[in-house]
């Protein structure tokens, strides 16, 4: 029998790991957007022990409409980056800071 | 259940974003024409049917998905004439810059589709289909000028940090779905009502993610930091589509969350938005000071405004909120007009980037320079502009509430604000200008900056009207629960 | 009720903004045409407003036009009381500014300023109506400071002349001096009723009173606030009605044109002050200490301003002594519980005074602007009407029967007679002297500048004549006006009066005053410099007019500038400019260039900033829950 | 510990490996290939949560479609130097503090005393003939259709974004098809005869 409490606490750990992830990673721009796809598997897998322990569907369609989202989100966030590939010929994040101060 | 009178506005946006989309696919480069009238033709018929469906009242709509109010309709009206105002004003720079087609205006009318669904939201749910509605055309947007790698900068900026700030929002809605078993907003509220005294921590937990998103989304610190960047890097005309419209869909959110969701943890996110606030007003204010570039000042300065929102909100009560709204309104128009005058006056391969480009702007067109001469004084809440109006009731309404402290914070901050406000003004009347060519406007543009700095004053002489309108959208009775 | 208020509020103001902004597109003899037009329909409709009130007997009516603003519990209105007293007051106004627009088309012709002129008089008469039709304390300041700015504007109006910018200087800062106490007396209302509008607060002021509400000003001493509040509003009705010692700056603002002086600086804006008093009448007969006060000022004002009008030579300084003097007796009227009979005073003054005025700036611009008496002389020959005109001033204003002086001034002195408080009969004194003097000034300026000989040299001779119609015209007007307005108002019992003043102390005065006028300056006119020469001592002082100029430019003008560069040299220069200013300057440029430095323009410090934000703010929820 | 709790952390360990895979490893391919064995464990335990549709849309959509998108843009790009790991060696206990704080708020957060659902939320076990694609299916289109409409609306935005930022057509450089021109050529056009000079 799988609890909430452990679920619970095993989203929690995908989640920082992906802030981790966001934080240090300082090279590779693609990262990043992988990063963001963890952040949002551990927010649907939070849904979705949510409601399997309330027995409740509206978190799983929730989950549906994220998948959508992200999938949309994923398919712009890469067309920017080709845009900042075809232009800089680099997706070095420490490289993208002309914008400051 | 399914009443579609109730959704006529959002059902008749998105067929005209198939019709332009469509048009826009068969008309030839030199006809762009088309698909600017049929963008402004569709937010004028947006606002004819959001009008004359205002009268009816308060429902839920869509098994609980969108709810028909009187503020969701007040908030669209603003994103129709703000928006209206946003693609005069850009229309000479997105052909000019090279931006494309049509591809702006689809866009910007997706996210004006996105935008109206999040201000009538009334499920956790549509919350966020919309929230992302809106954001994603502008990360497009952003990213539309594709010569220039600030933009792209920027865009990449902007799209992670704000699916950053998405996930956040998620985070937190995750837990307080988990907490109170329901995604509908009134059910939330009735959980948490139930309970007032003692919330289980994870409310309290998920609360502090959803101010989070929340915040990323208006612009506050710490989670400002995409602003200046996105607003100084993107092109003129989607920095002017950002800074406006999105901001009244996310004051919406944020009533939508906060007072109608929320009303429970009032005291949690209190605590929260008086840190927020305060910092935001301290450091918006204090580093536009030090900028050099109009963009970025006027990005600070918004952080700032943000900043000032957030009083309403934290003074609790409906005066508050209807200060904020109003607030928020002000802000519109004044920005409106700040980023329209910088998106008119750049010219092909020239961007006005920074405060010397508007050396001696009164001697080039001095119109101009009285109409943002006005724009700034507004901003800075000096009166008989609307801005002064603002400002005030919001501090009325933080005084009424015994934050006098923080009332205080805010005018202080708010009298170095007006250093930098002036800054400009000084630039525009008293400095030479480096280029002496009079500068001259469409005629269609002039109107509108004309009746945008008008409305300044007019709001700020005659600020009643409005004022009313704000107060009764929180009148007890007109909100559905 | 609104429309008709409207039609009498805008027409100027439309006329003034016309003639003001676009004066030098539609020229002149339009800018002329319009602000005339503009005061003509006010004056129309302000006799349609009086007869209402005066002739039918309509009840006060208080109409709330707008809201401008709401503050808490508080409501900023613009509103309206028309009653009897602001409909004889609209009457007074519009009717005395159109005769001085009319005026002005002959006073001003030729002047470089012309449209600017007559976009200040007509803004002036926008300005004086809301002062006179508003229903509260913040219309009525509104109106108060904008009468006040024309004022200055127009007393500088020739500004390249130095007394012209002298004296609308010194105007500035007098009123600025005075508008303290009103401001602080409008502050007490406030803090005592709550509210700015009139009607409640005079309704509410008995039961207010009866709790007899003191405050302590000094350690250990006990003030009535009614006593606080009614000497601080009166204290700007001193400034504004240069009232002793505010009186400084009248005299001096005659460096204007003499149209204005006739306009504002007799018949209407320094009569400002004994409006408000007479409308919050109810309130001052709450204080009798209050009224000791005006009494005594005003009698005060009332004499030795007039004695000094018999040393100038001037002659629209005469003319402003004495309407300082004449400004006295309304005040002491007030004073005295007669608020009926110095507002008939108010009424008869500005027409009489507006005549002599008007009178006197026909003499000084047929004499190509020469305005020393000494230089006049026997101009009755030349000037027959003005002549005739200017008797009529000079007999009304020293109270001769049936001239409307003279009733307006038996009524105050009659009045100040019976009254019972302190100082009373030291008013009684001094305004009976003040009779004698009166008839004694402006005759001996009457006789100085029509009888005698003509002094004028002889090859300007010729060119003295009349002025042309639209001079003589409102002389002739105010001329009939001065003369029938007293017999109008006493109609039942003006005979009476007339007869019984024969027997009366200060009908005698008045002829005594005209007759050693007379004999001194037409029959033996060395007497007047043996005098001087006998008691210089007392020439002296009324020269120097009591020495209250150079009092005040040894204390006040030196005094602070010494101050100021005190002040400037350690507290600006040191303490604010080195130490806050600049200090707080580069602290705050510290602070933003610290604040800038941590936007790095890295994403993942970005993203650390919100991480780290998010994380402190569920921390710190967690630990307080 | 019971069958399904092993299976559970096996499925949550694996996880959590590969994603911690992913944000570490210096070659954007295998980053890649981390998540997708990253999105198959959490499938994985989406199905033991009874999520069975989301489950497999989980393994269809987002490692079928969207890992394969992102792999396609890793080769595209074309990357030959793999970037260095610096930043990650000098602030890993950085790392570390965040995970542990969150995680540390997690437990307390979720304590059966301080949210009673975790002590007395028990989780209905569906009947064998029980379809969870039928039952979202039922609300999706219903209930929920307002908001499906709505993600049809974000998938076409995405859509117009993305080839309206990609799309080359505005560059001169940019070698396109001209079907009309190549419909309508002609025989002259297609073949040169060409005399061969050369030799007879």
């Amino acid at each position: 029998m799988i609890t909430l409490n452990s679920a619970l606490i095993v989203t929690a750990i995908l989640f920082s790991l992906s802030l981790i992830g966001l934080v240090l990673n300082r090279h590779n721009l693609i990262v990043l957007l992988m990063c963001v796809e963890l952040m949002l598997l551990a927010v649907n897998t939070n849904f979705i022990i949510f409601s399997h322990f309330l027995n409740d569907l509206a978190g799983q369609v929730f989950v549906f409409f994220i998948l959508a989202v992200a999938a949309a989100e994923a398919a712009i966030g890469l067309a920017i980056l080709i845009l900042i590939f075809r232009k800089q010929k680099t997706i070095n994040v420490s490289e993208l800071n002309t914008l400051k101060g | 259940m399914f009443n579609f009178t109730l959704i006529l506005p959002e059902l008749f946006v998105l067929c005209m974003v198939c019709v332009v989309m469509l048009v826009d696919l068969f008309v030839e480069q030199r006809q762009q024409v088309l698909t600017y009238a049929l963008t402004q033709l569709t937010l004028v018929g947006a606002a004819i049917l959001t009008l004359c469906i205002y009268c009816i009242p308060t429902t839920a709509n869509f098994s609980g998905l969108t709810v028909h109010d009187h503020l969701g309709s007040v908030l669209k009206l603003a994103i129709y004439i703000t928006s209206f105002f946003v693609f005069l004003y850009s229309r000479n720079y997105f052909r000019q810059q090279n931006m494309g087609k049509g591809e702006p205006y689809l866009l910007g009318l997706c996210s004006i589709l996105g935008m109206m669904v999040l201000v009538s939201a009334h499920n956790f749910l549509t919350l966020y289909l919309g929230l992302e509605l809106m954001s994603l055309p502008i990360y497009a947007l952003t990213a539309l000028q594709r010569d220039k790698e600030q933009a792209l900068e920027a865009a990449i900026k902007y799209f992670i940090l704000g699916a950053l700030a998405s996930a956040l929002l998620l985070y937190g809605l995750s837990m307080i779905y988990g907490a109170s078993g329901s995604l509908d907003i009134t059910q939330v509220a009735n959980v948490i009502g139930a309970n007032s005294t003692q919330h289980p921590l994870i409310f309290v937990f998920g609360l502090v993610f959803v101010v989070a998103g929340l915040a990323f989304k208006i612009g506050l610190v710490p989670f400002h930091m995409w602003l200046p960047d996105v607003y100084t890097g993107a092109p003129n005309a989607a920095t002017l589509f950002l800074a406006v419209a999105p901001k009244v869909a996310v004051i919406g959110m944020t009533i939508r969350l906060l007072v109608e969701c929320l009303p429970g943890l009032q005291v949690q996110w209190q605590e929260l938005l008086i840190v927020i606030s305060v910092l935001s007003m301290i450091l918006g204010n204090f580093v536009a000071i030090v900028q050099t570039n109009i963009k970025r000042m006027l990005a600070y300065s918004t952080i700032a405004h943000g900043g000032y929102i957030l009083l309403g909100f934290i003074a609790g009560t409906a005066a508050g909120y209807s200060a904020a709204l109003f607030y928020t309104l002000a802000y519109a128009i004044m920005s409106l007009g700040a980023f329209g005058i910088i998106t008119l006056l750049s010219k092909q391969g020239f961007d006005v980037e920074t405060i010397e480009d508007l050396q001696g702007l009164n001697d080039r067109n001095p119109w101009l320079a009285f109409m943002m001469m006005l724009l700034l004084f507004s901003m800075a809440g000096l009166p008989p502009t609307i801005g002064f109006f603002a400002k005030l009731s919001l501090i009325e309404a933080l005084v009424s509430t015994h934050f006098v402290w923080l009332a205080c914070i805010a005018m202080l901050v708010a009298v170095i604000g007006v250093y930098y406000y002036l800054r400009v003004i000084k630039v525009m009347y008293f400095d030479k200008p480096l280029d002496n060519k009079p500068f001259s406007l469409a005629w269609d543009a002039k109107m509108a900056i004309t009746i945008n700095g008008l409305a300044i004053l007019y709001f700020g002489i005659f600020p009643g009207a409005l004022i009313t309108l704000c107060q009764q959208l929180f009148w007890s009775g007109t909100m559905l629960n | 009720m609104q429309l008709l208020l409207t039609a009498i509020l805008l027409p100027p103001l439309l006329g003034a903004i016309l003639a003001g902004i676009f004066g030098t597109i539609i020229g002149r003899v339009a800018s002329h045409r319009v602000t005339v037009l503009g005061v003509l329909i006010s004056f129309i409709c302000s006799c349609i407003i009086f007869k209402n009130f005066i002739l039918d007997h309509q009840s006060t009516q208080n109409i709330i036009a707008y809201t401008w603003g709401t503050s808490g519990a508080f409501q900023f209105n613009v509103g309206f009381l028309i009653d009897n007293l602001t409909a004889t007051m609209l009457m007074v106004v519009t009717s005395v500014s159109l005769l001085v627009h009319v005026y002005s088309i002959g006073y001003m012709r030729g002047d470089a300023g012309y449209q600017r002129f007559f976009s200040y008089i007509s803004l002036f008469t926008f300005a004086m109506l809301m002062l006179i039709t508003a229903n509260n304390f913040f219309q009525l300041f509104f109106g108060w400071e904008a009468v006040g700015l024309v004022s200055y504007l127009l007393i500088g109006f020739w500004f390249t002349r130095e007394p012209a910018n002298f004296g609308s200087l010194k105007a500035f800062i007098v009123n600025r001096v005075s508008d303290v106490g009103f401001i602080l007396g409008i502050g007490g209302v406030i803090t005592l009723f709550g509210t700015v509008d009139f009607l409640p607060v005079l309704a509410q002021a008995p039961k207010v009173a009866a709790s007899l509400p003191t405050i302590s000003l000094f350690a250990g001493t006990s003030w009535s606030i009614i006593t606080v509040i009614c000497i601080l509003l009166f204290i700007g009705a001193m400034g504004k009605s240069a009232q002793m010692p505010l009186h400084i700056w009248l005299p001096e603002s005659m460096e204007g044109p003499t149209p204005i002086s006739a306009l504002i600086h007799a018949a209407t804006m320094v009569t400002a002050g004994v409006y408000m008093v007479a409308r919050l009448s109810p309130l001052y007969e709450l204080s009798a200490s209050a009224l000791t006060f005006i009494l005594v000022i005003g009698a005060t004002t009332a004499l030795f301003t007039g004695i000094l009008g018999v040393v100038q030579n001037d002659i629209k300084r005469v003319i402003a002594y004495s309407t300082l003097s004449q400004l006295g007796y309304m005040v002491a009227a007030l004073g005295a519980s007669a608020f009926a009979a110095g507002i008939f005073h108010l009424v008869t003054h500005a027409a009489f005074k507006a005549l002599l005025f008007l009178a006197a700036g026909s003499v000084i611009l047929a004499l190509h602007h020469e305005q020393d008496m000494r230089k006049m002389g026997g101009l009755r020959r030349y000037l027959p009407l003005t002549y005739s005109c200017f008797l009529v001033g000079a007999l009304a204003l020293a109270a001769i029967p049936p001239f409307s002086g003279f009733y307006s001034k038996d009524a105050i002195i009659e009045a100040v007679h019976l009254s019972t408080i302190h100082g009373a009969s030291y008013a009684y004194v001094a305004l009976m002297i003040g009779v004698f003097v009166t008839a004694l000034y402006i005759f001996r300026a009457f006789f100085m500048t029509f009888h005698g000989s003509c002094s004028a040299n002889s090859a300007s001779q010729d060119n003295i004549r009349e002025n042309g119609w639209v001079i003589w015209l409102p002389l002739v007007i105010l001329a009939i006006a001065s003369i029938t307005i007293g017999m109008i108002v006493k109609h039942a019992d003006a005979l009476q009066l007339a007869l019984h003043a024969f027997t009366s102390l200060p009908f005698w005065l008045a002829i005594a005053g005209i007759v050693t006028a007379w004999f001194c300056y037409v029959i033996r006119p060395a007497i007047p410099a043996m005098l001087a020469n006998k008691f210089s001592w007392l020439y002296y002082i009324l020269i120097k007019k009591y020495g209250f100029d150079d009092f005040n430019q040894i204390v006040f003008v030196r005094g602070t500038r010494a101050l100021a560069q005190l002040l400037y040299n350690y507290g600006d220069q040191r303490l604010i400019d080195d130490g806050l200013v600049n200090g707080s300057g580069r602290l705050i440029q510290w602070i933003s260039a610290t604040l800038k430095r941590l936007q790095t323009g890295y994403i993942y410090n970005y993203a650390l900033a919100m991480i780290i934000g998010v994380l402190a703010l569920v921390l710190w929820q967690m630990l307080i829950a | 510990m019971t069958l399904l709790q092993f299976i559970f952390y096996v499925f949550s360990a694996l996880m959590l490996l590969s994603a911690v895979g992913t944000i570490i490893s210096r070659n954007p391919v295998h980053g890649a290939l981390f998540l997708v064995v990253c999105f198959v464990a959490s499938a994985g335990i989406w199905l033991m949560l009874q999520a069975e549709f989301l489950g497999l849309v989980l393994v269809l959509v987002y490692v079928g479609a969207v890992m394969t998108l992102f792999l396609f843009v890793v080769m595209m790009l074309n990357l030959d130097k793999l970037p260095s790991r610096a930043g990650f060696k000098k602030y890993w206990p950085f790392g570390i503090l965040i995970l542990l704080l969150l995680v540390g708020l997690m437990i307390y957060v979720v304590a059966p005393s301080h949210l009673s659902l975790a002590s007395n939320a028990i989780a209905i076990p569906h009947p064998a003939d029980y379809s969870n694609v039928q039952a979202l299916g039922a609300v999706i289109y219903t209930q929920y259709v307002y908001a499906f409409e709505i993600a049809a609306v974000i998938l076409l935005v995405a859509i117009i974004a993305a080839i309206s930022l990609a799309f080359h057509a505005f560059h001169q450089d940019t070698k396109r098809q001209n079907i009309s021109k190549q419909v309508q050529t002609t025989a002259a056009e297609r073949l040169r005869l060409v005399k061969n000079m050369g030799k007879e």
